[in-house]
């Protein structure tokens, strides 16, 4: 008599599985140091291979729009900025220029080179900011997170000689910026942008250079260029699969046709393409800002025009600037008063992160949270 | 002079206490500066200073952080199960002092010398991963569960080329007793006759010890520190020291087998303390490249790395261990052997070099509408 | 309900109020039997073993991995090359478990409060908490907004708060520095 | 080196479109679908009812001459009494052109306003709509998963509507007339 009850001693008709396996689901997040943030997502893991994922988003939801209704158009963009804050001004930009549309209002020319040299330090601090992260993702410990630090502590530096602080200054305001450049501002800017240069050969022969990290990121959840139109994708995640497509060219605003810039693209819409994406796209930047440096002219930083109060009769628009992490859009609505009526941002990183579970089903464990930083999300813009 | 003499004429066991008692507060000393000089050392790579308020260029800072860790609340998580929970991080670090037990710091100098020395370091190097494990399920954390199951997996697959070019060293040396193979490197030590031996052995020791680039049960980043992540306090400080116990345990271990320990290059000339210093030097050295590796290489994933030792490295380790064995048998010149070994380290290491260079020319990837380059280098 | 409706109301000088300071730092008088050590060995144990753990603790503060919003970026920093919190022996550890501070370093919604007291509660028992900047101090300027907890202080203790939107990093290394002095003059009751 | 890349992109990137021209594909192509046109200070803008927002956003998606194949964005605006509209922004990466579809609806309030889900078209759609539901209470016909996105999944408020009042700061300690503290 077997001590075993009869249904358990099944035998395994062939092609039959050869283990019974158990899913487990496993929750990243809200605090957890690979998700950049409070970002929460429940991966359903079949030993290491990720079967399934259920994004959670909101943890950092504070209201955006709705304060955006309730201030004046000026004190407004002190939320704004706080939406991408890794490069706060670039938001300011896009939010001023909206406003601008709205209310029909003029920039001096000089205020709009000195917008586009501080979204492209931005667009710098941005990618230096992904450049660390994503290096500590693979698991650098730390050495590339440090080594951009030291760049993004120069180029904080340099916006607080401009514009009195490293994160959030307002200093772009509707209608211009609002103080001039300081006087040593060019040989400090090309200091800065010489020692860019020098970091980002580092990062090439750190990262790029890196069997290991080549290894890891090549070929890892490439996405075709019609997939990425469908789920929403935009910026270095849409050009890594081989679409230039950058609003600086393809609807361009400001003074962007005056510069001589080229799009990088990849080739598969792999993790490394993004990667890269991002490298190359840091080297053009260099260039528009060494450009505007030429070209500056000199004039007023301000419409001198404004009024103290800025009030809008009516006007609405959807301005769309090419932000950090892709398309940046701003609806705007105003009807009468000193307030807008309606702020509506559409945010790179949400409709990025709303395609993750595209790309993470089926990868490895490790390989979703590498995924994830290579989307490059910022959870102020995500959550609003 | 007698292995083990019993010093001033003591009973052995009351001997052996007493050496146990040194290596052990020895031990305890170099992993705390073992800590405060990774963190000083990955500091200078990621330039930074490292710690230095605490005392003079903060060098009292891992007192202080002992200290602290003895001082915190004890918990233990309801979802835990307890006696598997609390007795983890013993078992962890026992074997791991066991191993000390062996190893000849200077001639004639250590707690034991056994005769199958390094045949009792294989047996006991595998009793780490029963308080891995230990730790891993009995937290009652899904991340600790990953951790633990992912440390099993690798520690048991790097064992198998970690014990055959350690094989191979002892069968060139024709003894397992860890004494007389130090000895026998007196005029030369075996990293000269059996580099691509090293080469595996240093790879596996990685493994072994959860560092960068294979510290993927471990990984911050993934799995937030892995079996370790419920424990707190005096139990959490077990398991550093177990890993920086195991690091010491390790280069020590590597730079009597390969490196010539005591005596290379003075032999018994010297006396005892210059013999201690040469052995700890070359273990500092193993050490620092450890650290060197860390700062510097990302991870792997967990198929990768269970590939490269399946597929790879374990092959690799059985043909160098039959090549050699038949250099042996046929009694073939030490200097052939050697330069056979050399030839197959380089291409090994060319190999692997040309196979990063392959992959990492951005040029090849990017771009069918490519409009952008980054400059040439 | 009084007739006389108050036609002014008075404005009373901002005077904060913090509880009797003294009374609240006072050390704690053991029994003479607990400091019985001091009696037996005079001379061999100069400084208490209250000091000494202080002492460890002040030095060796880690904080846990664990950023909330644009001040993240700012503590981030303050671990970077430049200001290196290293120096002071603060490191970051990822696991709640194994740390002793938490940095509230940004906004703390009403969706996220529970998660956040709960890492508090995960924490091991010598446990500090620094509020760092506006958000987490009293919401700052996301105050109005109904799913923004007014301050991360109702729902978990805060010792430090670090003033600034957000704090630089200077700051935060200050606030750390504060911290330090306040476990020093606390010792006694920690034990 | 810039040209001749370009040269081989399968879209033409840059290219502007005047709003007539668009206008006059629209009413060309789409004549069936009744439609309002008019003109936001930066797109065209074409007025919507939401009975037909379906027929009509099938016809922009899957027209060769229209061609819009990306959603941009989905913002809802609140009238108050007047009403709510949505707001969907496209753009089209075959022929440059953008377009803004307006879709009036009635006040908010129960039952809510009903428009059919644009997620079995454009996938993107999947997260502006959940978002647009919890902020407004607009309920999207065939969307698969619609439950809150940014607030808590049992919250069923909608902050952005015109009637939702901001909370007034509480001051911990100060001038205010009751005693310090706060109250839980």
């Amino acid at each position: 008599m077997s001590i075993w009850p009869e249904e358990d001693t099944k035998v395994l008709a062939p092609g039959e599985a050869e283990f019974d396996t158990v899913d487990m689901t496993l929750n990243i997040g809200p605090a957890h140091p690979a998700t950049h943030g409070v970002f929460r997502m429940v991966l359903t893991v079949d030993g290491e291979v990720v079967v399934g994922c259920e994004p959670y988003i909101g943890y950092l939801h504070r209201g955006l729009e709705k304060l955006s209704e309730n201030n004046d158009y000026r004190q407004a963009m002190g939320y704004w900025d706080r939406t991408d804050y890794l490069a706060g001004m670039a938001c300011e930009v896009a939010y001023c220029m909206a406003v601008e549309k709205l209310g029909g209002i003029e920039v001096p020319e000089r205020a709009e080179y000195i917008r586009v040299i501080m979204t492209e330090l931005s667009r710098l601090n941005s990618h230096f900011m992904f450049l660390g992260a994503f290096g500590q993702d693979v698991g650098s410990f730390g050495t590339t997170f440090t080594w951009a630090w030291r760049e993004r502590e120069r180029i904080y530096d340099l916006m607080e000689e401009v514009a009195g602080d490293r994160m959030f200054p307002t200093y772009i305001r509707p209608g211009g910026v609002s103080m001039d450049l300081p006087e040593n501002f060019e040989p400090r800017c090309r200091w800065v942008l010489d020692q860019a240069k020098r970091a980002l050969d580092e990062f090439d022969r750190l990262l790029t250079g890196n069997e290991v990290f080549v290894e890891r990121t090549r070929d890892l959840s490439p996405i075709s260029t019609e997939k990425a139109i469908q789920l929403g994708f935009t910026g270095p995640m849409l050009r890594a699969t081989g679409l230039p497509w950058d609003l600086r060219k393809a609807e361009p605003y400001s003074i962007y046709p005056r510069l001589d810039f080229d799009i990088p693209v990849g080739k598969q819409g792999d993790v490394f393409d993004r990667y890269w994406v991002r490298l190359a796209e840091m080297w053009q930047s260099i260039r528009i800002i060494e450009q505007c440096l030429e070209q500056i002219p000199g004039g007023l930083v301000l419409n001198p025009d404004l009024p103290k109060t800025l009030r809008i009769d009516s006007g609405e628009c959807y301005l769309r600037f090419e932000g950090t992490k892709g398309e940046y859009g701003v609806y705007g609505l105003a009807r009468g008063g000193n307030k807008p009526y309606r702020m509506k941002l559409r945010s790179p990183s949400f409709c990025n992160l709303s395609g993750l579970q595209e790309l993470v089903v089926g990868t490895y464990l490790a390989d979703a949270i590498i995924i994830l930083g290579s989307i490059d999300i910022v959870l102020g813009e995500v959550d609003k | 002079m007698q292995f083990a003499d019993p010093l001033f004429g003591l009973p052995s066991w009351l001997d052996a206490v007493i050496r146990v008692v040194i290596i052990a507060l020895v031990m305890t000393v170099v992993v705390m500066y073992l800590t405060y000089g990774e963190r000083k050392v990955v500091a200078r790579f990621q330039q930074r200073l490292g710690p230095m308020e605490t005392g003079p260029w903060g060098l009292l800072q891992a007192f202080a952080d002992a200290i602290k860790l003895v001082g915190k609340e004890d918990l233990r998580p309801r979802a835990a199960d307890r006696w598997v929970f609390e007795f983890a991080p013993y078992a962890t670090f026992i074997p791991v002092f066991v191993i000390l037990v062996t190893l000849p710091f200077a001639q004639d100098w250590g707690i034991r010398n056994l005769t199958l020395g390094l045949f009792f370091v294989f047996a006991i190097l595998g009793l780490n991963i029963v308080g891995i494990l230990m730790a891993g399920l009995g937290s009652g954390n899904k991340f600790a569960l990953l951790g633990g199951v992912r440390a099993a997996a690798q520690m048991i697959s790097y064992e198998i080329p970690l014990v055959l070019s350690l094989l191979t060293v002892g069968m060139v040396a024709g003894t397992l007793d860890l004494n007389l193979i130090t000895l026998a490197q007196e005029d030369r030590p075996y990293i000269l006759l059996q580099p691509l031996a090293f080469a595996i052995f240093y790879i596996a020791m990685l493994a072994e010890l959860h560092r960068a680039p294979f510290d993927i049960p471990v990984a911050e980043s993934e799995i937030t520190g892995g079996y370790f992540v419920e424990f707190s306090g005096i139990r959490w400080s077990m398991f550093q020291l177990t890993e920086y116990a195991s690091m010491w345990a390790f280069s020590v271990f590597g730079s009597v087998v390969f490196l010539g320990g005591w005596a290379f290059p003075m032999g018994t000339e010297w006396g005892w303390g210059w013999q201690l210093a040469l052995t700890l030097i070359k273990s500092f050295f193993f050490i620092m490249s450890i650290f060197w590796v860390r700062a510097t290489v990302p991870r792997l994933r967990v198929d990768q790395l269970m590939s490269f030792c399946w597929k790879f490295l374990i092959e690799l380790s059985f043909i160098l261990f039959l090549v050699n064995a038949g250099f042996i048998y046929y009694d073939v010149p030490e200097e052939i052997m050697a330069a056979v070994n050399w030839v197959a380290a380089i291409a090994f290491l060319v190999g692997l070099y040309y196979r990063g260079m392959r992959k990492a020319r951005t040029s090849d990837l990017v771009g069918l509408y490519r409009t952008a380059e980054a400059p040439a280098r | 309900m009084t007739t006389e409706s108050p036609a002014t109301p008075e404005i009373r000088p901002y005077k904060p109020d913090y509880g009797a300071e003294p009374e609240r730092l006072r050390p704690v008088d053991f029994p003479a039997s607990r400091v019985a050590y001091k009696v037996v060995l005079p001379g061999v144990i100069q400084t208490g073993a209250d000091t000494i753990l202080a002492i460890s603790r002040k030095s060796s503060l880690w904080p846990m991995t664990f950023g909330l919003a644009c001040c993240a970026i700012e503590m981030m920093g303050a671990f970077m090359a430049n200001h290196d919190l290293d120096r002071f022996g603060i490191v970051p550890w990822a696991s709640p478990r194994q740390s002793d501070v938490m940095i509230v370093s940004g906004t703390v919604t009403k969706k996220m409060a529970p998660a956040v007291k709960l890492l508090y509660e995960q924490m091991p028992a010598p446990k500090y908490v620094i509020s760092m900047g506006a958000c987490a101090t009293n919401g700052g300027p996301y105050t109005e907004y109904d799913r923004v907890l007014q301050g991360v202080d109702k729902i978990i203790p805060v010792d430090i708060y670090v003033p600034g939107c957000p704090p630089r990093p200077e700051a935060l290394l200050d606030g750390f520095l504060a911290l330090q002095r306040k476990i020093m003059e606390e010792k006694k009751m920690v034990g | 080196m810039s040209k001749k890349a370009q040269s081989g992109m399968p879209y033409p990137i840059g290219k502007q479109v005047p709003h007539e021209e668009l206008k006059s594909v629209i009413q060309r192509v789409l004549k069936e679908v009744p439609v309002e046109f008019g003109a936001t200070s930066t797109d065209l803008d074409v007025v919507v009812q939401p009975d037909d927002l379906l027929r009509f956003v099938t016809g922009l998606k899957e027209r060769k001459e229209l061609a819009f194949d990306f959603l941009r964005n989905i913002a809802g605006v609140d009238f108050g009494e007047e009403g709510m509209a949505l707001k969907y922004h496209f753009y089209s990466f075959k022929h440059g052109h953008a377009l803004q579809v307006t879709v009036p609806l009635r006040a908010a309030g129960e039952p809510h306003p009903v428009v059919p889900s644009l997620t079995s078209l454009y996938p993107a759609a999947n997260w502006h709509e959940r978002e647009a539901h919890e902020m407004f209470g607009i309920d999207f016909e065939g969307h698969p998963n619609l439950k809150n996105l940014l607030l808590e999944e049992d919250l069923h408020i909608h902050p952005l509507l015109k009637a939702h009042p901001l909370q007034a700061a509480e001051i911990l300690q100060g001038i205010e007339s009751g005693p310090p503290g706060f109250t839980f």
